[in-house]
C-alpha cells in the first residue's frame, strides 16, 4: 500500500509564519511611537521611555501569568488584589524580622511573597476546578476577599515598610543593570521563563490544548483540573513577583494597591493577541499589550490638547484602533 | 433597655484618608457604646454612593433610628435619600462632603476645603516670590476637590504663578506617582507641585526622588497624614508646610451627636474646623503617630 | 440541472481541486468517488456555496450562478449534508432542524409544531432521540441522522451526501438508501459520497471519480464492479481488502474486564481479550459500546474490574490508560479526538508528551520526524505540513487520529469506529495494520458499525445490545445475518436460531 | 447488508432536566434566604425585602439585556458608564426643556434616555460586529469614552435634576401600584419581555445560535452582525430603562454614577446560569442572581457580626457558596 505515488510532497513547515501572525501588536506598538513623538518629540526621550516601560513591568509580569490562566481556558480577576494582600503580608513579614534578620529580610519577604502568591494561585485554581465554578465568578469572588483582606491587615491604612530596610530594597524598583531598569530585566526574564515554559514545555502543550478544547485534552490523557490548577500557581507566582518589584517604589502596602489591575492585565494580554476563549497565548504579545497601555496613558500626559475630563475617553479610542491596527495587520 | 440608636454611615476605607475616618468612626462607636448603656452606635461603610443610599434604607428600615451621622459618598445622590431619613425622625449629623440642601441637617461638621487650596496657594505666592510654574494633582471629581481647587486658583489669582498642568490622579499615590513622572518628562522646569491630598503626594515625592531633578522647589500636599507632618516637625525643605483636614472629625460630629442625644447639651449648627497652615512651629499639635492615618 | 464547469480550488499555493466538470440531472443518483483527499468534500462545498471557486462555472436549470454564502445555494434549491458534524451543540435537536428557518404562528416561533415535525422527520430516518434533548447530549450517529432530517426538511432541487453513512449502522444506512432512492423518484436530484462502494454500486446512476484533485471521468453506474470503481479511484490494481488470518494461535490472556457497569448505557459486562486476538464489538446504534469503552478506559464513572496482563488494575482516568498502554481511539474525531485549529505535530504528539521531551525542553526535530514518518507509514495525504487538522479531508484526519493513538505504544488498543470516512486502498492498509499490532503481540478491540469489516478482521465478535452482551460469534457463525439477529433479537431468540451456539 | 430492520427503542426524555436545571439559582436564594432570617429575623420583614428588590431592580433591567448580549456570545463592559451618560444627556435635557415643557419635559427625557441608550448600543454592537474587535476590549474602550463624556458633562461635578421636576419625576422610584413598587413592576416588565424575545421569536433562536456555535449559525443563514448588534441595541435600551427608573432615587448625574455595575450585571448573568461563553441565556435566572447580589449587600448591613474591613470577603465567600449550591443543584 505504501507503494502510493503521492503527487506533490508535502511542503515543508516553515517557522518564520508563525512571527508574523504575532507580529500585530508589536505594529501597534509601533505606530504608537510614531504617533507619540510627533505629538511630543519629549515622548521618545530615553528617560521617559525608561520610566514608561518600567512602569508597565507589574502589570506585564502579572500579564505573563494571565496569559497562561486564559490560554488554558480561564480567566483571572483577583490578581489586582491579590497583589495588594501579596504586598501587605510581605511588608508585615519583612519589618517583623528586621530584629533577628536585618537587611537579610528583605529576600525572606520575597519567599515569602513567592509563597503567598502561590497559594493564592491555588486557593483559586481550586475553586475553579475542583468547585467547578465558572472563572469570572469564582476570581470575582477572591478578589473581594484579598482586597477585604489587605484592608483589615491595613486597619484601611497603608502599610509602610520598615525604615531600616528602605535603601536596602530600592534598588529592586529604582536601580538599573548596564543601565537598563532592573524592573524591566525582571519582566523580560519573567516573558523569556513564560515563553520557554508555554512554547517549549510539555506543560505548555497541555495548556494550549485545554483551552482549545477540554475535551480532546481529556480524551489525550491530559488532566484538565491539574493544567488549569497549574495556570493559577504560575499567575499566582507573577503576582508575587511583580509585587516583589512593587514593594519599593512606594514602600507601602494600601487598599488601593493594584486596584483596577485586572482589567489592565486582561487588556493587555488580549491586545497581544490571546483569544479570551482559550487556545494558543502570545507571551511577547502580552508584554508589548503592557507597554503599550502604560505607553498610552503616558502619551495622554504627555499632549496638550485633551481636557482632563476627557483622557478616559481618548485613552479608550486609542485602544480601539491600536486592536484595529492589529486586526488589519493580521487578516493578510 | 430602650436604646437610642446612631446610625453612623460612611464610605468605605477606599483611600488614606476615609481609612482614617473608618478608624476613628469604629473608635468612637466603641468608646460609647461601652460609656453609654442606653445608646447604641452602629457603623457602616460603603463603597459606592449606590451602595450607601441601600445602606440608609437597610438602617432604617429594621430600627427606629434616633439620629444619623453621615458622611456622604456625594452631596448630590445622597441628599433625598437621607431627608428620608431626617422624615423618619432622626437627627441628622452631616460630615464633610455636605448635603445639596442644607434644610435637613441639624449639625454639620466639616473641613474648610477652600482654606485648604487657598492657604496653601498663598504660601508659594509668598516663598516664590509671586512668579513660577506650577503643576497640580487633583483627586475624583467631587465637590470637596473642586473647592480645593478653586480655593487654590483664587489663591494665586493676580499673580505671575502659572498652572502648567492639572490633571486627576484619583488620590491615589502609584497614579500620582505615574503623573508626577509624566510631567517631569513634560516640563524641564517646575517651580513646585501641589497635590491636594497627601496619599497623592507620596507618589509625587517618590517620583521626584528617582528623576534627581532639583528644580523643583515645593512638593506640597494636603489631609494632614501623619508622614506629611512629620515632615514638616523636621523641617524638610521641600515640603515645609502642611494644611489639616483630620478624618477625626468623624469623631467629633459622632460625639456631638450623642451628646445631644443624650441631653446633657442641645447641638446645633456648623462646626467648620480651620484649615490653617500647618508649619514647623506648630507641627506638634498635628502630629498623631499612633492614628493609621 | 446542475452544471459545474472547469471548476478550481486553491488554499495559497496548494490547488486541492483543478478543472473539474460535472453535471447532475433531475432525478438522478450522481456518485462521487476517489481516494481521501481526493477532493470530493471541496467540490461538494463549492458546488453548496460554503466555499468559493478560485476558477470555474456553476449553473443551475441554464443560468450560471454565484453562491456567496450556503444560503443563498440553499434557495436555488442546492443543499448539503456535511462529512463533518455541523450542529450547536447547546441546542436542542429540535432547534438545530429548524435553525434559521423556525416555524412561526402569529410571528412568534411555534415550538410545539416544530417538536413534532422534528420527531417525525426523525423517526422517518430511524432516529429517536426527543426533540428537546441538547445535541450535546446525544451520540454521534443520531447527530448524523439530525442533519439529514434538517436537508431534508424543505424541498430541494439538488441534495449533496457527503459520507452519510460512515457513522451509521446497517439498520439506519438501508433506511436513509430508502430515502434517497424516494428522493429521486421525486425527480430531485441527488450527488453522493461514500466509501462503501457497496452503497455507491447499489444507488448510482452515474459516477464521476477524482483522483487528486482531478477528473478520471464520468461513468455509467451499475456497469462497475467495487473493485474497478476502487482501482479507477486509485489508478492501480488493489490486493484484496481484508489481510489473511494469521494461523497464529491465541496466546495468553491480555486485558480481561470484569462486570463493568457503565451506568445509564452498560451493566455487568465480562470478556477478555488474548494476545494477538482482535476481538470485535457489534451492535446497533446506542447499544452503549462507545460508553462502555470510555467507562473502562477511565473517561466517564464506570465500575470494573480489570486485569491486565493478570495483574489487576485501577484506572481512574485517561491518563492512567494511557500508561498501563491501553490506547482508546475515539469514534469522534472531530469534538474529541483532534484540536482541529491546530498544526498536524502538536495533535499527533498530544497524548505523548513525554517522548518529545527528553528534558526539559521539547525536542523540536523528534517530533517532526514522528510527524514525517506518521505521514508515511498511514499514508496521511497532506500537501502541505502547515495545515491545521481541520483543514484535512476527513478520512486523513482519522488516519492522524490513528497515528496519534498508536504513538503511544499501547500493547491493547481499542479502535472505536477505525475507518469511519476512509478510503477503501486505505482501509486495507488500516486492516493490516491492524493485523500487524496483533502479529507483534498486542491485543486490539474494534468496534465497528459496519459488519463486514469485523467479521473480515476480527477473530471473534461480542454482539452488544441494550447495554448488555448478547452473544458471541466466532469462526463461521461470524455472518451477517447472525450478527444482525444477536444485535437486535432477545438473547434466547438468538441463541435459538444460532443453535445454542456462544 | 443485513435484512433485519427493528427501530431502537425510544431515548429517555429529558424534558424535566431542562426545568430543573433552571431551578439553580431560585434555590440559591432561598437558601439565602433561610440564612438571612436566621441572621437577623428584620431581614424578611416586608419593609426590606421590597427595599431590596426594589434597588436590585437596576442591576436586574441591566442584566436582562446583558443576557442577550452574553448569549450571543458578546460581553459589555460598558454599561456602568453608559448608564451614567445617558443618566447625565436625560437629565440635561429635561433641565433644559422645563421652560418649553414644564413637566412634559419628563416623558420627553425619557424617550431621548431610550434613544440615547439604543445609539450607544449601537455604537458597541458596531464596534464588536464590524469592527471584528473582541467583545471584551471594545467594551472597555467605550466604558472609558462614556465615562469620560459623562466627567465631561458634568464639568467634573453633578448634574441634578431640576427641582420643579423632582416631584413629578419621583413615584417613578418611590409610587407603587397595588401595593408593588413601580421599578419591580418595571424590571419584572422588562424580564418577561426578554424573555418572550429570547424563547418565544425568532430573534431569540438567532441569538442562542450565534453564541452556541457561529460557525452553524452563519451556515444556516443566520448575519452574525445583525444578531450581535442587535443584542447590544437591547442592552443599550435597557441601560436606558433602568436609567430612568434610577434618576428620581439619586435626583443626579455625576461622575461616579454606576461606578462597576458592569461587574455586577455580569454576575447577576452568570449566577443566574447563563454560560459566559454564550449559547442559551437565563433571562428569570438573571433577575435571580440580580436579586441574589443585592440580597448579600442587604445581609451584610444587617448583620452585626462583620468587621467593616471584611465585607468584601464575606461578600465574596458568599458569591462562590452561592454559586456552590447551583452548581450541586444542577449536577443531578
Ligand atoms: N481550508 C483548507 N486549507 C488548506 N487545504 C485544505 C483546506 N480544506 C481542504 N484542504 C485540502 O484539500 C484537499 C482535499 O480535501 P477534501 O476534504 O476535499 O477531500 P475528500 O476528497 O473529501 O477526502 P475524504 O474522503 O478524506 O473526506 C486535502 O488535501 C485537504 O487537506
Ligand atoms: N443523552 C442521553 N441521555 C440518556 N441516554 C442516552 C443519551 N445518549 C445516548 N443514550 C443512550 O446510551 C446508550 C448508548 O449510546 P451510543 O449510541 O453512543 O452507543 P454505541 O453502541 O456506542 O453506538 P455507536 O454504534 O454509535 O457507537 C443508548 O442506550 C442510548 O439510548
Ligand atoms: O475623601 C476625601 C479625602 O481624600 C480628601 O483629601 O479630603 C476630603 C475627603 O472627602
Ligand atoms: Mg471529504
Ligand atoms: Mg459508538
Amino acid at each position: 500500500m505504501s507503494a502510493v505515488i503521492q503527487s506533490a510532497p508535502p511542503r515543508r513547515e516553515r517557522d518564520f509564519a508563525i512571527g508574523w501572525a504575532d507580529a500585530g501588536p508589536f505594529l501597534a506598538l509601533a505606530a504608537l511611537l510614531v504617533i507619540g513623538f510627533l505629538i511630543n518629540p519629549d515622548f521618545l526621550s530615553s528617560t521617559n521611555l525608561s520610566n514608561v516601560i518600567t512602569r508597565s513591568a507589574f502589570i506585564a509580569i502579572i500579564a505573563v501569568g494571565a496569559t497562561f490562566v486564559i490560554s488554558s481556558g480561564g480567566l483571572d480577576l483577583s490578581v489586582g488584589s491579590m497583589a495588594a494582600f501579596i504586598t501587605g503580608v510581605m511588608i508585615m513579614f519583612m519589618n517583623g524580622m528586621v530584629p533577628h534578620l536585618g537587611t537579610w529580610s528583605v529576600p525572606a519577604g520575597m519567599a515569602i511573597a513567592l509563597l503567598a502568591g502561590i497559594a493564592c494561585g491555588l486557593v483559586n485554581g481550586l475553586i475553579v476546578t475542583v468547585g467547578k465554578i465558572e472563572p469570572f465568578i469564582a476570581t470575582l469572588g477572591t478578589m473581594g476577599i484579598f482586597r477585604a483582606l489587605i484592608t483589615y491587615l491595613s486597619d484601611g491604612g497603608t502599610i509602610p515598610i520598615d525604615r531600616s530596610l528602605r535603601e536596602a530594597y530600592r534598588p529592586v524598583y529604582f536601580g538599573t543593570v548596564a543601565g537598563i531598569p532592573i524592573p524591566i530585566l525582571i519582566s523580560l526574564a519573567v516573558a523569556a521563563i513564560g515563553s520557554f515554559i508555554l512554547y517549549k514545555t510539555k506543560y505548555g502543550r497541555k495548556c494550549a490544548a485545554v483551552g482549545a478544547n477540554a475535551d480532546v485534552a481529556r480524551y489525550s490523557g491530559i488532566s484538565i483540573i491539574k493544567t488549569r490548577t497549574i495556570a493559577y500557581l504560575i499567575q499566582g507566582a507573577c503576582v508575587a513577583i511583580a509585587a516583589i518589584c512593587y514593594v519599593p517604589r512606594l514602600g507601602a502596602a494600601t487598599p488601593t494597591t493594584g486596584l483596577l489591575w485586572e482589567l489592565q492585565v486582561i487588556t493587555a494580554v488580549v491586545i497581544g493577541g490571546t483569544a479570551l476563549r482559550g487556545g494558543k497565548g502570545h507571551i511577547w504579545g502580552t508584554v508589548a499589550g503592557a507597554v503599550i497601555l502604560e505607553l498610552i496613558a503616558n502619551l495622554m500626559v504627555l499632549s496638550d490638547f485633551v481636557s482632563e475630563y476627557l483622557v478616559a475617553a481618548v485613552q479608550g479610542v486609542i485602544i480601539i484602533i491600536a486592536m484595529l491596527i492589529q486586526r488589519f495587520s493580521n487578516s493578510k | 433597655a430602650d436604646k437610642k440608636v446612631v446610625a453612623v454611615s460612611i464610605p468605605a476605607a477606599d483611600h488614606g484618608w476615609t481609612a482614617g475616618v473608618v478608624y476613628h468612626a469604629q473608635a468612637a462607636a466603641k468608646e460609647i457604646n461601652a460609656a453609654f448603656p442606653d445608646v447604641e452606635v452602629i457603623v457602616k461603610t460603603s463603597p459606592s454612593a449606590t451602595a450607601q443610599v441601600s445602606a440608609l434604607e437597610d438602617l432604617s428600615a429594621g430600627r427606629k433610628l434616633d439620629a444619623l451621622v453621615i458622611l456622604p459618598h456625594t452631596s448630590e445622590e445622597l441628599t433625598m435619600p437621607v431627608k428620608a431619613v431626617k422624615d423618619g425622625g432622626a437627627f441628622i449629623t452631616v460630615v464633610d462632603r455636605g448635603l445639596n440642601d442644607p434644610a435637613i441637617q441639624d449639625l454639620y461638621v466639616a473641613g474648610d476645603n477652600i482654606a485648604v487650596g487657598k492657604n496653601t496657594a498663598k504660601f508659594l505666592v509668598d516663598k516664590l516670590g509671586g512668579k513660577g510654574n506650577l503643576v497640580v494633582l487633583r483627586g475624583i471629581p467631587t465637590v470637596i476637590d473642586d473647592e480645593r481647587i478653586k480655593g487654590f486658583q483664587d489663591g494665586i489669582a493676580g499673580t505671575d504663578l502659572k498652572i502648567l498642568d492639572i490633571q486627576y490622579a484619583n488620590w491615589n499615590s502609584d497614579e500620582a506617582f505615574k503623573l508626577m513622572q509624566d510631567y517631569l518628562a513634560k516640563y524641564p522646569q517646575i517651580d513646585a507641585v501641589w497635590a491636594n491630598d497627601d496619599d497623592m503626594l507620596l507618589g509625587v515625592l517618590e517620583a521626584i526622588k528617582e528623576s534627581g531633578r532639583t528644580d523643583i522647589k515645593f512638593a506640597l500636599g494636603g489631609n494632614g497624614m501623619k508622614e506629611i507632618v512629620k515632615k514638616v516637625i523636621d523641617g524638610d525643605a521641600v515640603t515645609p508646610v502642611e494644611t489639616p483636614y483630620p478624618p477625626s472629625m468623624i469623631k467629633t460630629a459622632i460625639y456631638m451627636t450623642v451628646a445631644n442625644l443624650v441631653g446633657q447639651a442641645p447641638v446645633r449648627g456648623n462646626v467648620k474646623l480651620d484649615a490653617p497652615l500647618i508649619t514647623q512651629a506648630n507641627a506638634a499639635e498635628f502630629y498623631f503617630p499612633d492614628s493609621p492615618f | 440541472m446542475l452544471r459545474a464547469e472547469g471548476l478550481s480550488k486553491q488554499y495559497g499555493p496548494v490547488t486541492v481541486l483543478s478543472d473539474v466538470t460535472l453535471d447532475v440531472r433531475a432525478g438522478e443518483i450522481h456518485a462521487i468517488i476517489g481516494e481521501n483527499g481526493a477532493g470530493k468534500s471541496t467540490l461538494m462545498r463549492l458546488i453548496s456555496g460554503y466555499a468559493h471557486p478560485s476558477d470555474g462555472k456553476l449553473f443551475v436549470d441554464g443560468s450560471s450562478m454565484r453562491f456567496s454564502t450556503p444560503h443563498q445555494a440553499q434557495d436555488a434549491g442546492i443543499v448539503l449534508v456535511h462529512q463533518e458534524i455541523l450542529l450547536a451543540e447547546g441546542l436542542t435537536v429540535a432547534e438545530n432542524l429548524f435553525l434559521g428557518r423556525e416555524l412561526t404562528r402569529g410571528g412568534l416561533v411555534d415550538d410545539r409544531t416544530m417538536r413534532r415535525i422534528a420527531a417525525d422527520k426523525l423517526a422517518e430516518l430511524g432516529c429517536h432521540v426527543s426533540p428537546n434533548a441538547l445535541v450535546r447530549d446525544v451520540a454521534l450517529a443520531d447527530r448524523q441522522l439530525i442533519q439529514i432530517a434538517r436537508a431534508l426538511l424543505d424541498a430541494h432541487k439538488l441534495v449533496i451526501f457527503d459520507e452519510p453513512t460512515a457513522v451509521l449502522t446497517g439498520d439506519e444506512v438501508e433506511r436513509l438508501l430508502e430515502i434517497i432512492l424516494r428522493l429521486k423518484a421525486q425527480d430531485i436530484g441527488v450527488l453522493y459520497i461514500s466509501h462503501r462502494l457497496d452503497e455507491v454500486q447499489r444507488l448510482a446512476d452515474r459516477l464521476t471519480v477524482l483522483r487528486d484533485g482531478k477528473m478520471v471521468g464520468t461513468f455509467p453506474g451499475r456497469t462497475l464492479s467495487q473493485m474497478d470503481m476502487a482501482e479507477l479511484m486509485v489508478g492501480r490494481e488493489l490486493s484484496a481488502l481484508y489481510p489473511p488470518r494469521g494461523d497464529m494461535a491465541r496466546g495468553a490472556p491480555m486485558l480481561s474486564v470484569r462486570n463493568a457497569t457503565v451506568p445509564g448505557y452498560a451493566e455487568d459486562i465480562s470478556f477478555t481479550v488474548h494476545k494477538g486476538e482482535v476481538l470485535g464489538f457489534a451492535g446497533m446504534i446506542g447499544a452503549g459500546r462507545t460508553e462502555l469503552f470510555e467507562g473502562i478506559v477511565g473517561l466517564r464513572p464506570a465500575q470494573a474490574g480489570v486485569e491486565l496482563n493478570g495483574t489487576p488494575i485501577h484506572i481512574r482516568s485517561q491518563r492512567e490508560a494511557i500508561d498501563a498502554g491501553i490506547g482508546y481511539l475515539t469514534e469522534d474525531r472531530k469534538a474529541k479526538g483532534l484540536l482541529l485549529n491546530e498544526r498536524l505535530a502538536p495533535n499527533l504528539t498530544l497524548s505523548a508528551l513525554q517522548r518529545f521531551h527528553p528534558a526539559l525542553a521539547m525536542n523540536k526535530r523528534r517530533e517532526t520526524g514522528a510527524l514525517d514518518s506518521a505521514i508515511q507509514s498511514y499514508d496521511i495525504r497532506v500537501k502541505n505540513l502547515k495545515v491545521n487538522a481541520g483543514q484535512l479531508s476527513g478520512g486523513n484526519q482519522q488516519k492522524l487520529l490513528l497515528a496519534k493513538i498508536l504513538l503511544t505504544d499501547p500493547s491493547v488498543v481499542i479502535i472505536d469506529e477505525p475507518t469511519r470516512g476512509i478510503d477503501i486502498a486505505n482501509k486495507a492498509q488500516i486492516y493490516a495494520f491492524i493485523r500487524q499490532l496483533v502479529g507483534a503481540g498486542k491485543a486490539c478491540i474494534v468496534i465497528s458499525s459496519e459488519m463486514q469489516e469485523l467479521i473480515g478482521i476480527c477473530d471473534r465478535i461480542l454482539v452488544m445490545r441494550q447495554g448488555r452482551i448478547n452473544g458471541e460469534v466466532a469462526g463461521e457463525a461470524m455472518t451477517e445475518s447472525n450478527i444482525a439477529l444477536l444485535a437486535t433479537a432477545e438473547a434466547d431468540v438468538s441463541r435459538a436460531a444460532l443453535g445454542g451456539h456462544s
